[in-house]
């Protein structure tokens, strides 16, 4: 009981101490936005017509800010090694659990694989023109296998073909900057030709839907090996428990 | 060679590890040991160039990003591409001696560590350098947890949650400067930071200060190191004192003097690095165990780092790089070599360093324990002999009172540990070294003996790595894309 | 009216935050994680941030909590520390 | 009474005292959860709050999304891009972080039995 009050009592004071250390924050921020400058998004909005593509987040993600994107999918990368490494089984022994399979879970679930996946590819490919890309349509991608996972416990995804969408699509990201390197002598730069009238195309933009494109089988790849990781933990169950 | 080639070369070098694994894991050491090479040449190369040097990203700054390397940059690139050839040597021998299954996985994270580290100090976009805080970040997570053990699992939670609260505030920072100022590039915000509403600008800079910090072991943020270091592998450690640490003190004094806090903040950052000095070596000296010892160590080591390259004064900022150097190469050579001895007697208590049985790890041990405490001929008399000068410069002597008395203490363990190491009555296991790593320690303790009696050396770098943080106009106007 | 649509909608948010905090329970925590997100989902809406909000709706909402659910379903992880 | 509740201040008051009041939610889950999972939600609802703080503040009204489609032909009256674009980057950040940690915890919840971080002390002096 008394332990009970004490640890309450540490609740309170951590809250009012939080709250307390927020409020004095409060009243700075409340007038933080200054308007004194006009800011880097404001130039890259006027700059934005040049690269004839119509979303103008689309163009700052691949193209103004391409190092922080291909460093973002390297953050990606980085993590689903990690989770490779703490969950993958080589070193332990498992029984293989085998569940039942429902067969209108798993018809209804491959019928709407398509859509979904299909779904996801239009998200990547109008990443320059609509809301979305790369990420978002990947993530849809990734979504849609862990559908299928969940239908069908005893799915395998084919692991060699996730690593090498990944491992290409990573180089071919590198790639890409490289080349921009040699031709235009900017690392990253736009090499393709982009003319401003082809705006709201679905070809324009020069290679900002080519890296669009990219990150999408990159970030696809990465999360459904990640979702598969996570589904498989769950399948398993240790021998010497049993 | 563009600048871009430091982070793209060992992002292609990770994103292609699964086809070396197919191959051999002989390729994979063996390119890993090639790709770190090249990039140290390359680095030298740096040397005997006009500085700054810059390529951008995509287009032109303030607009876009870019990496600018210039003197004081130059002098952590070289560190960082040294400690990584000499890691990637040495896992050359580690991986042959002990089989792990996930040998790749390491490779990645390594080679991203020093990516991430020299991504850090190269990017002149303070979003990006986020974005390289979070890989470096990400892949220390990850080695901490490497062997899977509860102990290394513990470290590496413990450190995530600790590097994502640090994450959060400067994420904030970043934010408060954007809604600001409206610009995220280094060179418009050291410009434009004397515009920030006062208030405003004392909560970024503390917010900046609470997330680097944390992550530079600054007291009182530096509670998790121990345990991390703890936790970690010794060779891991070896890059977490001599890589990761510094990356994340560049940054922090990079900036301090790029937005001129020094005019405020110099006092302030000056009294926490000798409390850090102070408390870890009282700490460490009663650790039982010699991971966590030499944390309480680098702790201390840094704490007068921070003393000194807080100081504003250049004679001691130029002392301070030296010693940094120093430091990095003998806990490098320390980490390295315990990592030997622990490998083979499967302990890590203070006793194992009188448990081995091989003159050479002997002479390497005492040579980098003689070093960090600042005993003549080896570079850490040096380093501690500038910083010293620098401060009786300054006529600072409050501070040389409070090194020297604070040495005692810390030469008072590093004997203690040399006793234990000479102690003839104790059953000594012979230990089996490796060719590879007579050349590593072996070249690694001549550097030390070489840099004490030749400082010239790196003393002119050192005094160039100064003048470019203390008139930093040369950088400003090349991240600014000025003339370009 | 913009302006209430947001009010309402940030106090949702926050109740839905609060309770995620405070709730005993791992997976209601997780559930009302999700609530958050989705709440954010609108707001992101609100602020003509498109794209952010599309991000939020698959990653935030859909994905993390897919995988917290995933992550403490079968190792009983929420069985664990209550409080 | 409706248009005090459209103007830019309004808003912007609105803004900053929530997500503040969203963020010390956070934090304080964040100081006292002692499930890894309930931190690793904290840490969300932090990151939340500051998403929903700069997309927020660089929201004025009357302006609209930064795409050009069939009505609007070039890039003006638009919000910034910028802070979207960052905090896309942070979302997806955000989520490789905590799968990551999550992964950590299944390791240890397996090796020991218990995911509470006030427990976990095997390492101290």
């Amino acid at each position: 009981m008394n332990l009970k009050k004490e640890f309450r009592l540490k609740h309170i004071v951590l809250s009012l101490l939080s709250s307390a250390l927020m409020l004095s924050i409060l009243g700075l921020l409340l007038h933080v936005k200054s308007g004194l400058h006009k800011s880097v998004g404001d130039i890259i909005l006027t700059l934005n017509m040049e690269t004839a593509t119509a979303n103008a987040v689309t163009s700052v993600v691949t193209f103004f800010r391409g190092i922080d994107t291909l460093g973002e999918v390297t953050v990606l990368f980085l993590a689903t090694t990690g989770i490779a490494l703490m969950l993958s089984t080589s070193q332990r022994t498992y029984e293989k659990v085998v569940h039942q399979e429902s067969f209108i879970l798993n018809i209804g679930s491959k019928l709407l694989l398509n859509v979904i996946i299909l779904f996801g590819v239009y998200i990547i490919i109008h990443g320059h023109l609509s809301p979305g890309g790369g990420f978002q349509g990947g993530v849809v991608i990734a979504t849609a296998f862990l559908l299928l996972f969940l239908a069908n416990p005893n799915m395998h995804l084919n692991h060699f073909i996730l690593t090498l969408g990944e491992s290409l699509s990573g180089a071919t990201f590198v790639l890409v900057g490289l080349i921009g390197l040699f031709k235009i002598n900017i690392l990253f730069g736009n090499f393709l030709p982009n003319p401003v009238s082809e705006i709201g195309e679905l070809v324009s933009g020069g290679i900002i839907p080519i890296i669009y494109i990219i990150v999408g089988i990159k970030v696809g790849s990465e999360m459904s090996v990640i979702v598969e990781y996570f589904i498989k933990e769950d399948n398993k169950k240790e021998v010497s428990n049993a | 060679m563009s600048l871009g080639y430091y982070f793209l070369l060992p992002v292609i070098f990770s994103f292609l590890t699964p086809f070396f694994k197919k191959m051999s894991s002989v390729s994979l050491r063996g390119s890993s040991v090639l790709l770190n090479l090249f990039l140290f040449l390359q680095t030298l190369q740096y040397t005997q160039m006009s500085m700054p040097q810059i390529s951008q990203f995509s287009i032109a700054p303030p607009v876009g990003i870019a990496f600018v390397l210039d003197n004081f940059s130059l002098l952590f690139l070289l560190i960082f591409t040294f400690s990584g050839f000499i890691v990637s040597l040495y896992m050359m021998w580690y991986f042959k001696v002990s089989d792990s299954t996930h040998e790749a996985r390491f490779y990645v994270f390594f080679s991203m560590l020093i990516a991430g580290s020299i991504g850090m100090i190269l990017s002149c976009d303070i979003f990006n350098v986020y974005i390289f805080f979070e890989i470096t970040g990400i892949s220390s997570y990850a080695l901490s947890a490497y062997n899977k053990d509860k102990m290394g699992l513990e470290a590496g939670i413990k450190y995530l949650i600790i590097g994502s609260v640090a994450s959060i505030f400067i994420v904030f920072a970043i934010m408060l400067i954007y809604l600001q100022i409206g610009t995220v590039n280094i060179g418009l915000i050291a410009q434009r930071y004397s515009e920030i509403d006062p208030k405003i600008a004392v909560l970024i800079a503390l917010m900046l200060f609470i997330g680097f910090g944390t992550k530079a072991e600054l007291f009182p943020m530096n509670f998790w190191a121990p345990d991390i270091y703890q936790g970690s592998s010794s060779h891991v450690n070896g890059l977490f004192s001599s890589v990761v640490a510094k990356a994340y003190l560049f940054v922090l004094f990079h900036l301090f003097y790029l937005f001129g806090l020094n005019t405020q903040y110099t006092i302030l950052l000056m009294s926490l690095g000798a409390i850090t000095f102070l408390v870890s070596e009282l700490t460490a000296l009663n650790q039982k165990d010699i991971k966590r010892l030499f944390a309480y160590s680098t702790l201390g080591q840094l704490g007068i780092l921070f003393m000194a390259l807080a100081s504003n004064s250049s004679q001691t900022i130029s002392g301070a790089l030296f010693h940094l150097t120093s430091h990095s190469i003998s806990k490098l050579l320390i980490f390295l070599a315990l990592g030997i001895i622990i490998h083979k007697l499967k302990d890590t208590k203070i006793s194992i360093v009188g448990d081995f049985k091989s003159m050479f790890l002997t002479v390497i041990l005492v040579i980098g324990f003689l070093s960090v405490l600042g005993i003549p001929p080896f570079s850490g008399f040096v380093g501690k002999i500038l910083i010293l000068k620098g401060f009786a410069l300054a006529h600072n002597y409050m501070a040389i009172a409070f090194i020297l008395i604070v040495s005692i203490i810390e030469a008072v363990y590093f004997f203690r540990l040399i006793a234990i190491m000479l102690d003839k009555s104790r059953t000594k296991v012979a230990v089996s070294i490796g060719f590879i790593n007579y050349i590593v320690l072996g070249g690694l303790g001549l550097l030390i003996i070489l840099l004490g009696v030749y400082p010239s050396i790196l003393t002119h770098y050192t005094d160039l790595a100064t003048n470019a943080l203390l008139e930093p106009q040369s950088y400003l106007n090349y991240a600014l894309g000025v003339g370009l | 009216m913009i302006g209430l649509i947001i009010l309402f909608t940030f106090a949702s948010i926050i109740v839905v935050a609060l309770y995620a905090v405070l709730s005993q329970d791992v997976t209601q925590a997780v559930i009302l994680f999700m609530g958050v997100g989705l709440g954010s989902v609108v707001l992101f809406l609100i602020f003509q941030a498109p794209d952010v909000a599309l991000t939020e709706a698959v990653i935030g909402t859909g994905l993390s909590t897919a995988v917290f659910l995933l992550g403490i379903r079968h190792t009983s992880i929420d069985k664990e520390v209550k409080s | 009474m409706l248009d005090f509740f459209n103007s830019n201040e309004t808003i912007h008051f609105i803004i900053t005292v929530s997500t503040m009041l969203l963020f010390t939610i956070g934090l304080y889950g964040v100081f006292t959860q002692k499930n890894l999972v309930k931190v690793l939600i904290s840490f969300d609802i932090m990151e939340t709050a500051l998403f929903l703080f700069f997309i927020g503040l660089h929201y004025d009204f009357g302006r609209v999304a930064p795409i050009v489609d069939g009505n609007l032909n070039t890039f003006t009256n638009m919000v910034d891009p910028v802070p979207q674009a960052m905090i896309l980057t942070t979302i997806v950040i955000g989520l490789a972080i905590l799968a990551l940690g999550l992964s950590f915890g299944i390791e240890y919840f397996r090796l020991t039995g218990t995911n509470d971080i006030s427990k976990m002390n095997e390492l101290r002096d």
